[in-house]
Protein backbone atom coordinates (compact mmCIF):
# COMPACT_ATOMS: atom_id res chain seq x y z
CA UNK A 1 0.00 0.00 0.00
CA UNK A 2 1.62 3.53 -1.45
CA UNK A 3 -0.22 6.60 -0.69
CA UNK A 4 0.30 10.34 -1.08
CA UNK A 5 -1.78 12.43 1.09
CA UNK A 6 -2.47 16.10 2.02
CA UNK A 7 -3.83 15.00 5.58
CA UNK A 8 -1.88 14.39 8.68
CA UNK A 9 -0.76 10.85 8.82
CA UNK A 10 -2.69 8.18 10.70
CA UNK A 11 0.47 6.07 11.59
CA UNK A 12 -1.73 3.96 13.95
CA UNK A 13 -4.21 3.52 11.28
CA UNK A 14 -0.76 2.33 8.84
CA UNK A 15 0.90 0.19 11.38
CA UNK A 16 -3.04 -1.96 12.51
CA UNK A 17 -2.74 -2.71 8.78
CA UNK A 18 0.61 -4.23 8.51
CA UNK A 19 0.39 -6.15 11.80
CA UNK A 20 -0.72 -10.05 11.37
CA UNK A 21 -0.44 -13.10 13.13
CA UNK A 22 2.17 -13.92 10.27
CA UNK A 23 4.58 -11.57 11.52
CA UNK A 24 6.90 -11.41 14.50
CA UNK A 25 8.14 -8.27 13.86
CA UNK A 26 6.61 -5.00 13.31
CA UNK A 27 8.97 -1.92 12.42
CA UNK A 28 7.44 1.85 11.73
CA UNK A 29 9.34 4.86 10.75
CA UNK A 30 8.26 8.20 10.79
CA UNK A 31 10.02 11.48 9.34
CA UNK A 32 9.18 14.52 11.56
CA UNK A 33 10.29 17.97 11.21
CA UNK A 34 12.78 18.82 12.78
CA UNK A 35 13.65 22.50 13.76
CA UNK A 36 17.70 22.61 13.94
CA UNK A 37 19.70 22.21 10.98
CA UNK A 38 23.35 22.91 11.76
CA UNK A 39 23.06 26.54 12.62
CA UNK A 40 19.95 27.13 10.90
CA UNK A 41 16.55 27.00 12.38
CA UNK A 42 13.21 25.74 10.51
CA UNK A 43 10.02 27.34 11.00
CA UNK A 44 8.10 25.10 8.66
CA UNK A 45 8.05 22.97 5.57
CA UNK A 46 6.46 22.80 2.20
CA UNK A 47 6.53 19.20 0.59
CA UNK A 48 6.01 19.35 -3.39
CA UNK A 49 5.54 16.35 -5.85
CA UNK A 50 5.17 14.90 -8.95
CA UNK A 51 2.68 12.37 -7.98
CA UNK A 52 1.76 10.51 -10.68
CA UNK A 53 5.18 9.31 -10.73
CA UNK A 54 5.95 9.57 -7.18
CA UNK A 55 3.16 6.76 -6.70
CA UNK A 56 4.52 4.58 -8.96
CA UNK A 57 8.31 5.00 -7.72
CA UNK A 58 6.83 4.45 -4.14
CA UNK A 59 5.11 1.15 -5.52
CA UNK A 60 8.41 0.06 -7.48
CA UNK A 61 10.06 0.68 -3.91
CA UNK A 62 7.03 -1.29 -2.70
CA UNK A 63 7.46 -4.30 -4.90
CA UNK A 64 11.17 -4.48 -4.92
CA UNK A 65 11.68 -4.97 -0.76
CA UNK A 66 9.12 -7.35 -1.28
CA UNK A 67 11.33 -9.18 -3.40
CA UNK A 68 14.10 -8.88 -0.90
CA UNK A 69 12.67 -10.03 2.08
CA UNK A 70 9.84 -12.37 3.32
CA UNK A 71 7.15 -8.97 3.81
CA UNK A 72 4.02 -10.38 5.69
CA UNK A 73 2.77 -6.23 5.01
CA UNK A 74 4.23 -2.90 3.88
CA UNK A 75 3.23 0.23 3.77
CA UNK A 76 4.60 3.99 2.50
CA UNK A 77 2.64 7.26 3.13
CA UNK A 78 4.37 10.45 2.76
CA UNK A 79 2.13 13.91 3.26
CA UNK A 80 2.47 17.00 0.70
CA UNK A 81 1.63 20.45 1.53
CA UNK A 82 2.62 22.58 4.18
CA UNK A 83 4.22 21.14 7.32
CA UNK A 84 4.65 22.48 10.91
CA UNK A 85 7.85 21.49 12.95
CA UNK A 86 7.44 17.92 14.88
CA UNK A 87 4.52 16.97 12.32
CA UNK A 88 4.83 13.70 10.38
CA UNK A 89 5.99 13.89 6.58
CA UNK A 90 6.53 10.48 6.34
CA UNK A 91 5.24 6.60 7.87
CA UNK A 92 7.34 3.61 6.89
CA UNK A 93 5.84 0.02 8.15
CA UNK A 94 6.78 -2.86 7.34
CA UNK A 95 6.03 -6.57 9.11
CA UNK A 96 7.77 -9.87 8.39
CA UNK A 97 8.18 -12.85 10.51
CA UNK A 98 11.45 -11.67 11.85
CA UNK A 99 12.62 -8.55 13.35
CA UNK A 100 16.20 -8.27 11.00
CA UNK A 101 14.30 -8.64 8.01
CA UNK A 102 11.38 -5.53 9.11
CA UNK A 103 14.82 -3.46 10.34
CA UNK A 104 16.85 -3.84 7.10
CA UNK A 105 12.95 -3.73 4.81
CA UNK A 106 11.99 -0.56 6.62
CA UNK A 107 15.64 0.77 6.24
CA UNK A 108 15.91 0.34 2.53
CA UNK A 109 12.35 1.62 1.68
CA UNK A 110 12.87 5.17 3.79
CA UNK A 111 16.74 5.17 2.17
CA UNK A 112 15.23 4.79 -1.53
CA UNK A 113 12.57 6.68 -0.94
CA UNK A 114 14.70 9.77 -0.37
CA UNK A 115 16.68 8.64 -3.60
CA UNK A 116 14.57 8.34 -6.36
CA UNK A 117 10.65 9.19 -5.18
CA UNK A 118 9.85 12.63 -7.34
CA UNK A 119 9.50 14.59 -3.66
CA UNK A 120 10.84 17.79 -2.51
CA UNK A 121 10.72 20.23 0.62
CA UNK A 122 11.22 23.55 0.69
CA UNK A 123 12.65 24.98 4.09
CA UNK A 124 10.94 27.94 5.44
CA UNK A 125 13.97 29.26 7.84
CA UNK A 126 13.04 31.49 10.77
CA UNK A 127 14.74 34.15 8.73
CA UNK A 128 12.08 34.52 6.29
CA UNK A 129 13.68 33.07 3.33
CA UNK A 130 12.41 30.13 1.54
CA UNK A 131 14.89 27.60 0.01
CA UNK A 132 14.23 24.06 -2.45
CA UNK A 133 16.66 21.77 -0.57
CA UNK A 134 18.40 19.86 -3.72
CA UNK A 135 20.90 17.40 -2.64
CA UNK A 136 24.52 18.51 -4.56
CA UNK A 137 22.79 21.45 -5.89
CA UNK A 138 24.50 24.72 -4.59
CA UNK A 139 21.59 27.28 -3.07
CA UNK B 1 7.62 17.83 -32.17
CA UNK B 2 6.33 20.12 -29.39
CA UNK B 3 7.14 18.61 -26.00
CA UNK B 4 5.45 20.16 -22.88
CA UNK B 5 8.26 19.63 -20.12
CA UNK B 6 6.38 19.83 -16.61
CA UNK B 7 9.00 22.03 -14.04
CA UNK B 8 9.19 21.03 -10.19
CA UNK B 9 10.70 22.51 -6.78
CA UNK B 10 13.27 25.16 -7.72
CA UNK B 11 13.05 24.30 -11.52
CA UNK B 12 9.97 25.91 -11.48
CA UNK B 13 10.82 28.86 -9.61
CA UNK B 14 13.91 29.69 -11.63
CA UNK B 15 11.58 29.21 -14.48
CA UNK B 16 8.78 31.00 -13.24
CA UNK B 17 5.99 28.54 -14.91
CA UNK B 18 4.90 24.85 -14.06
CA UNK B 19 6.03 24.39 -17.99
CA UNK B 20 8.17 25.11 -21.10
CA UNK B 21 7.29 23.79 -24.31
CA UNK B 22 10.40 23.59 -26.97
CA UNK B 23 10.52 21.91 -30.46
CA UNK B 24 12.56 19.60 -30.94
CA UNK B 25 13.39 17.74 -34.17
CA UNK B 26 11.87 13.96 -34.39
CA UNK B 27 14.47 11.51 -33.09
CA UNK B 28 15.85 14.15 -30.51
CA UNK B 29 17.80 12.88 -26.99
CA UNK B 30 17.25 13.69 -23.46
CA UNK B 31 20.49 15.89 -23.77
CA UNK B 32 19.07 17.71 -26.38
CA UNK B 33 15.85 18.56 -24.80
CA UNK B 34 18.10 20.07 -21.80
CA UNK B 35 19.97 22.28 -24.26
CA UNK B 36 16.29 23.26 -25.84
CA UNK B 37 14.89 24.09 -22.19
CA UNK B 38 18.25 26.06 -21.60
CA UNK B 39 18.00 28.06 -24.64
CA UNK B 40 14.16 28.85 -24.12
CA UNK B 41 14.91 29.60 -20.45
CA UNK B 42 17.69 31.15 -19.72
CA UNK B 43 17.01 30.84 -16.16
CA UNK B 44 17.01 27.13 -15.31
CA UNK B 45 20.94 26.91 -17.05
CA UNK B 46 22.69 27.14 -13.83
CA UNK B 47 20.46 24.22 -13.11
CA UNK B 48 20.72 21.84 -16.16
CA UNK B 49 23.65 20.04 -14.83
CA UNK B 50 21.76 18.53 -12.05
CA UNK B 51 18.73 18.56 -14.02
CA UNK B 52 16.84 15.17 -14.03
CA UNK B 53 14.00 13.90 -16.74
CA UNK B 54 11.66 11.94 -16.09
CA UNK B 55 10.20 10.05 -19.55
CA UNK B 56 6.52 8.94 -18.36
CA UNK B 57 7.15 8.13 -14.69
CA UNK B 58 10.62 6.64 -15.24
CA UNK B 59 14.23 8.52 -15.12
CA UNK B 60 15.80 8.94 -18.64
CA UNK B 61 18.99 9.13 -19.35
CA UNK B 62 20.83 11.77 -21.53
CA UNK B 63 20.91 9.75 -24.58
CA UNK B 64 17.51 8.35 -23.94
CA UNK B 65 14.64 9.01 -27.26
CA UNK B 66 11.77 11.55 -26.19
CA UNK B 67 8.67 10.53 -28.06
CA UNK B 68 5.91 12.89 -29.19
CA UNK B 69 3.02 12.70 -26.87
CA UNK B 70 5.16 10.64 -23.74
CA UNK B 71 5.11 12.73 -20.40
CA UNK B 72 8.04 14.61 -20.36
CA UNK B 73 9.12 15.95 -16.53
CA UNK B 74 12.12 17.80 -15.49
CA UNK B 75 13.66 18.42 -12.14
CA UNK B 76 16.30 18.70 -9.73
CA UNK B 77 17.46 16.18 -6.83
CA UNK B 78 14.50 14.75 -4.48
CA UNK B 79 14.67 15.54 -0.99
CA UNK B 80 11.78 13.83 -0.09
CA UNK B 81 11.15 12.13 3.53
CA UNK C 1 11.31 5.73 30.13
CA UNK C 2 11.00 1.60 30.54
CA UNK C 3 7.88 -0.07 31.77
CA UNK C 4 6.38 -3.92 32.43
CA UNK C 5 2.99 -3.87 32.03
CA UNK C 6 -0.02 -6.65 32.09
CA UNK C 7 -1.92 -4.39 30.17
CA UNK C 8 -1.82 -4.24 26.43
CA UNK C 9 0.65 -1.76 25.23
CA UNK C 10 -0.47 1.67 23.71
CA UNK C 11 2.61 1.91 20.86
CA UNK C 12 0.69 5.46 19.90
CA UNK C 13 0.98 6.85 23.19
CA UNK C 14 4.93 5.62 23.01
CA UNK C 15 5.42 7.02 20.31
CA UNK C 16 3.84 9.95 21.19
CA UNK C 17 6.15 10.15 23.91
CA UNK C 18 9.54 10.14 22.11
CA UNK C 19 8.15 12.58 19.44
CA UNK C 20 10.15 16.11 19.25
CA UNK C 21 10.89 18.69 17.41
CA UNK C 22 14.15 18.11 18.05
CA UNK C 23 13.90 14.86 16.39
CA UNK C 24 13.56 14.08 12.56
CA UNK C 25 13.53 10.45 12.58
CA UNK C 26 11.19 8.09 14.69
CA UNK C 27 11.82 4.05 14.57
CA UNK C 28 8.97 2.45 16.45
CA UNK C 29 9.75 -1.68 16.95
CA UNK C 30 6.92 -3.75 17.63
CA UNK C 31 7.22 -7.72 18.47
CA UNK C 32 4.26 -9.41 17.93
CA UNK C 33 2.96 -12.76 18.67
CA UNK C 34 3.71 -15.15 15.60
CA UNK C 35 1.43 -18.09 14.88
CA UNK C 36 3.90 -20.13 13.12
CA UNK C 37 7.45 -21.41 14.09
CA UNK C 38 8.56 -23.24 11.18
CA UNK C 39 6.34 -26.01 11.22
CA UNK C 40 5.22 -25.64 14.88
CA UNK C 41 1.80 -23.47 15.46
CA UNK C 42 1.66 -21.37 18.42
CA UNK C 43 -1.96 -20.79 19.83
CA UNK C 44 -0.69 -18.15 22.82
CA UNK C 45 2.67 -17.22 24.58
CA UNK C 46 2.64 -16.49 28.69
CA UNK C 47 5.79 -14.37 29.05
CA UNK C 48 6.89 -13.81 32.84
CA UNK C 49 10.09 -11.91 34.15
CA UNK C 50 12.39 -11.52 36.97
CA UNK C 51 10.66 -7.82 37.02
CA UNK C 52 13.34 -5.99 39.38
CA UNK C 53 16.54 -6.96 37.18
CA UNK C 54 14.26 -6.84 33.70
CA UNK C 55 13.32 -3.19 34.94
CA UNK C 56 17.17 -2.72 35.69
CA UNK C 57 18.27 -4.16 32.47
CA UNK C 58 16.00 -1.87 30.42
CA UNK C 59 16.81 1.18 32.72
CA UNK C 60 20.73 0.46 31.35
CA UNK C 61 20.21 -0.60 28.05
CA UNK C 62 18.36 2.79 27.39
CA UNK C 63 21.35 4.25 29.11
CA UNK C 64 24.08 2.62 27.23
CA UNK C 65 21.85 3.55 23.71
CA UNK C 66 21.92 7.31 24.95
CA UNK C 67 25.79 7.23 25.49
CA UNK C 68 25.93 5.93 22.04
CA UNK C 69 23.88 7.71 20.21
CA UNK C 70 22.62 11.76 20.26
CA UNK C 71 19.17 10.25 21.70
CA UNK C 72 16.33 12.70 21.62
CA UNK C 73 13.97 10.60 23.40
CA UNK C 74 13.70 6.72 24.07
CA UNK C 75 11.32 4.36 25.85
CA UNK C 76 10.91 0.65 25.82
CA UNK C 77 7.39 -1.55 27.37
CA UNK C 78 7.31 -5.30 27.71
CA UNK C 79 4.22 -7.02 28.27
CA UNK C 80 3.89 -9.82 30.64
CA UNK C 81 1.45 -12.96 31.58
CA UNK C 82 -0.65 -14.05 28.49
CA UNK C 83 -0.95 -13.12 24.96
CA UNK C 84 -2.43 -14.01 22.16
CA UNK C 85 -1.97 -14.28 18.55
CA UNK C 86 -0.72 -11.16 17.07
CA UNK C 87 -0.68 -9.08 20.74
CA UNK C 88 2.29 -7.12 21.08
CA UNK C 89 5.00 -8.25 23.32
CA UNK C 90 7.05 -5.21 23.26
CA UNK C 91 7.70 -1.72 21.77
CA UNK C 92 10.78 0.11 21.45
CA UNK C 93 10.80 3.43 20.40
CA UNK C 94 13.55 5.98 19.52
CA UNK C 95 13.77 9.77 18.09
CA UNK C 96 16.65 11.30 16.88
CA UNK C 97 17.99 13.96 14.87
CA UNK C 98 18.62 11.74 11.99
CA UNK C 99 17.38 8.80 10.63
CA UNK C 100 20.55 5.96 10.59
CA UNK C 101 21.04 6.67 14.26
CA UNK C 102 17.06 5.97 15.04
CA UNK C 103 17.78 2.81 13.16
CA UNK C 104 20.83 1.50 14.91
CA UNK C 105 19.91 2.77 18.43
CA UNK C 106 16.27 0.75 17.51
CA UNK C 107 17.89 -2.24 16.39
CA UNK C 108 20.55 -2.12 19.65
CA UNK C 109 17.84 -2.21 22.48
CA UNK C 110 15.80 -4.93 21.02
CA UNK C 111 18.92 -6.55 20.12
CA UNK C 112 19.98 -6.77 23.61
CA UNK C 113 16.94 -6.64 25.56
CA UNK C 114 16.57 -10.33 23.91
CA UNK C 115 20.23 -11.19 24.99
CA UNK C 116 20.18 -9.69 29.12
CA UNK C 117 17.03 -8.70 29.91
CA UNK C 118 15.43 -11.52 32.42
CA UNK C 119 12.14 -12.10 30.62
CA UNK C 120 11.14 -15.64 29.15
CA UNK C 121 8.29 -17.19 26.53
CA UNK C 122 6.25 -19.79 27.10
CA UNK C 123 4.73 -21.53 23.95
CA UNK C 124 1.38 -22.75 24.03
CA UNK C 125 1.90 -24.97 21.16
CA UNK C 126 -1.36 -26.10 18.78
CA UNK C 127 -1.09 -29.67 20.04
CA UNK C 128 -1.90 -28.61 23.94
CA UNK C 129 1.69 -28.57 24.93
CA UNK C 130 3.17 -25.86 26.70
CA UNK C 131 7.56 -25.01 26.70
CA UNK C 132 10.25 -23.01 28.04
CA UNK C 133 11.78 -20.87 24.85
CA UNK C 134 15.55 -21.09 26.33
CA UNK C 135 18.17 -20.52 23.66
CA UNK C 136 20.65 -22.96 23.23
CA UNK C 137 18.72 -25.41 25.85
CA UNK C 138 17.60 -28.86 25.11
CA UNK C 139 13.84 -28.80 25.55
CA UNK D 1 24.65 -18.92 55.28
CA UNK D 2 21.06 -19.54 54.52
CA UNK D 3 20.46 -18.49 50.78
CA UNK D 4 17.07 -18.09 49.06
CA UNK D 5 17.35 -18.34 45.36
CA UNK D 6 14.90 -17.27 43.53
CA UNK D 7 13.72 -19.41 40.02
CA UNK D 8 12.30 -18.13 36.91
CA UNK D 9 11.10 -20.32 33.94
CA UNK D 10 11.91 -23.66 33.49
CA UNK D 11 14.06 -23.75 36.45
CA UNK D 12 11.08 -22.68 38.64
CA UNK D 13 8.89 -25.94 36.49
CA UNK D 14 11.69 -28.32 37.23
CA UNK D 15 12.24 -27.59 40.85
CA UNK D 16 8.54 -27.28 41.30
CA UNK D 17 9.07 -23.98 44.02
CA UNK D 18 9.57 -20.41 42.95
CA UNK D 19 12.39 -20.79 45.66
CA UNK D 20 15.32 -23.00 46.36
CA UNK D 21 17.25 -22.61 49.63
CA UNK D 22 21.02 -23.79 50.62
CA UNK D 23 23.27 -23.79 53.25
CA UNK D 24 26.50 -22.29 52.21
CA UNK D 25 29.70 -21.27 53.79
CA UNK D 26 30.98 -17.86 53.82
CA UNK D 27 33.10 -16.75 50.89
CA UNK D 28 31.12 -19.34 48.68
CA UNK D 29 30.99 -18.58 44.99
CA UNK D 30 28.45 -18.62 42.45
CA UNK D 31 29.82 -22.20 40.95
CA UNK D 32 29.39 -23.66 44.62
CA UNK D 33 25.97 -21.92 44.56
CA UNK D 34 25.25 -24.22 41.70
CA UNK D 35 26.76 -27.37 43.03
CA UNK D 36 24.77 -27.01 45.85
CA UNK D 37 21.25 -26.00 44.36
CA UNK D 38 22.09 -29.23 41.96
CA UNK D 39 22.42 -31.61 45.28
CA UNK D 40 18.88 -29.70 46.70
CA UNK D 41 17.12 -30.00 44.16
CA UNK D 42 18.04 -33.01 42.03
CA UNK D 43 15.61 -32.24 39.06
CA UNK D 44 17.62 -29.01 38.26
CA UNK D 45 20.54 -30.85 37.07
CA UNK D 46 20.17 -31.00 33.64
CA UNK D 47 19.59 -27.68 33.47
CA UNK D 48 22.98 -26.67 35.62
CA UNK D 49 25.15 -25.37 32.39
CA UNK D 50 23.18 -23.03 31.11
CA UNK D 51 21.75 -21.61 34.66
CA UNK D 52 22.34 -17.78 34.66
CA UNK D 53 22.87 -16.70 37.87
CA UNK D 54 21.97 -12.91 39.34
CA UNK D 55 23.11 -11.43 41.66
CA UNK D 56 21.01 -7.82 42.95
CA UNK D 57 19.79 -6.96 39.27
CA UNK D 58 23.53 -7.97 38.00
CA UNK D 59 24.80 -11.20 35.73
CA UNK D 60 27.16 -12.91 38.01
CA UNK D 61 30.52 -14.87 37.01
CA UNK D 62 30.86 -18.72 38.29
CA UNK D 63 33.83 -16.87 40.47
CA UNK D 64 31.65 -14.42 42.22
CA UNK D 65 31.24 -14.11 46.06
CA UNK D 66 27.45 -14.83 47.56
CA UNK D 67 27.12 -12.30 50.09
CA UNK D 68 24.41 -13.06 52.99
CA UNK D 69 21.77 -11.09 52.49
CA UNK D 70 21.85 -9.99 49.08
CA UNK D 71 19.19 -10.93 46.44
CA UNK D 72 19.99 -14.51 44.37
CA UNK D 73 18.44 -15.67 41.60
CA UNK D 74 19.01 -18.34 39.07
CA UNK D 75 17.16 -18.69 35.72
CA UNK D 76 18.14 -20.29 31.80
CA UNK D 77 18.96 -17.76 28.96
CA UNK D 78 16.69 -15.18 28.38
CA UNK D 79 13.78 -15.59 25.65
CA UNK D 80 11.78 -11.81 25.59
CA UNK D 81 11.07 -9.80 23.19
Amino acid sequence: MVELTHEPIDYTALTERVRSTQAGAVVLFLGTVREMTGDQQTLALDYDAYPEMATSKMEELHAEACERWPITEAGIIHRLGHLELGDISVAVAVSCPHRVQAFEAGRFLIDRLKEVVPIWKQENWADGSTEWVHPGVES
Amino acid sequence: MKVVVQLFARARELAGSQTVTVDLPEGSSVADLKQSMGEKSPDLRPLLPQLLVAIGTDYATDDAQIREGTDVACFPPVSGG
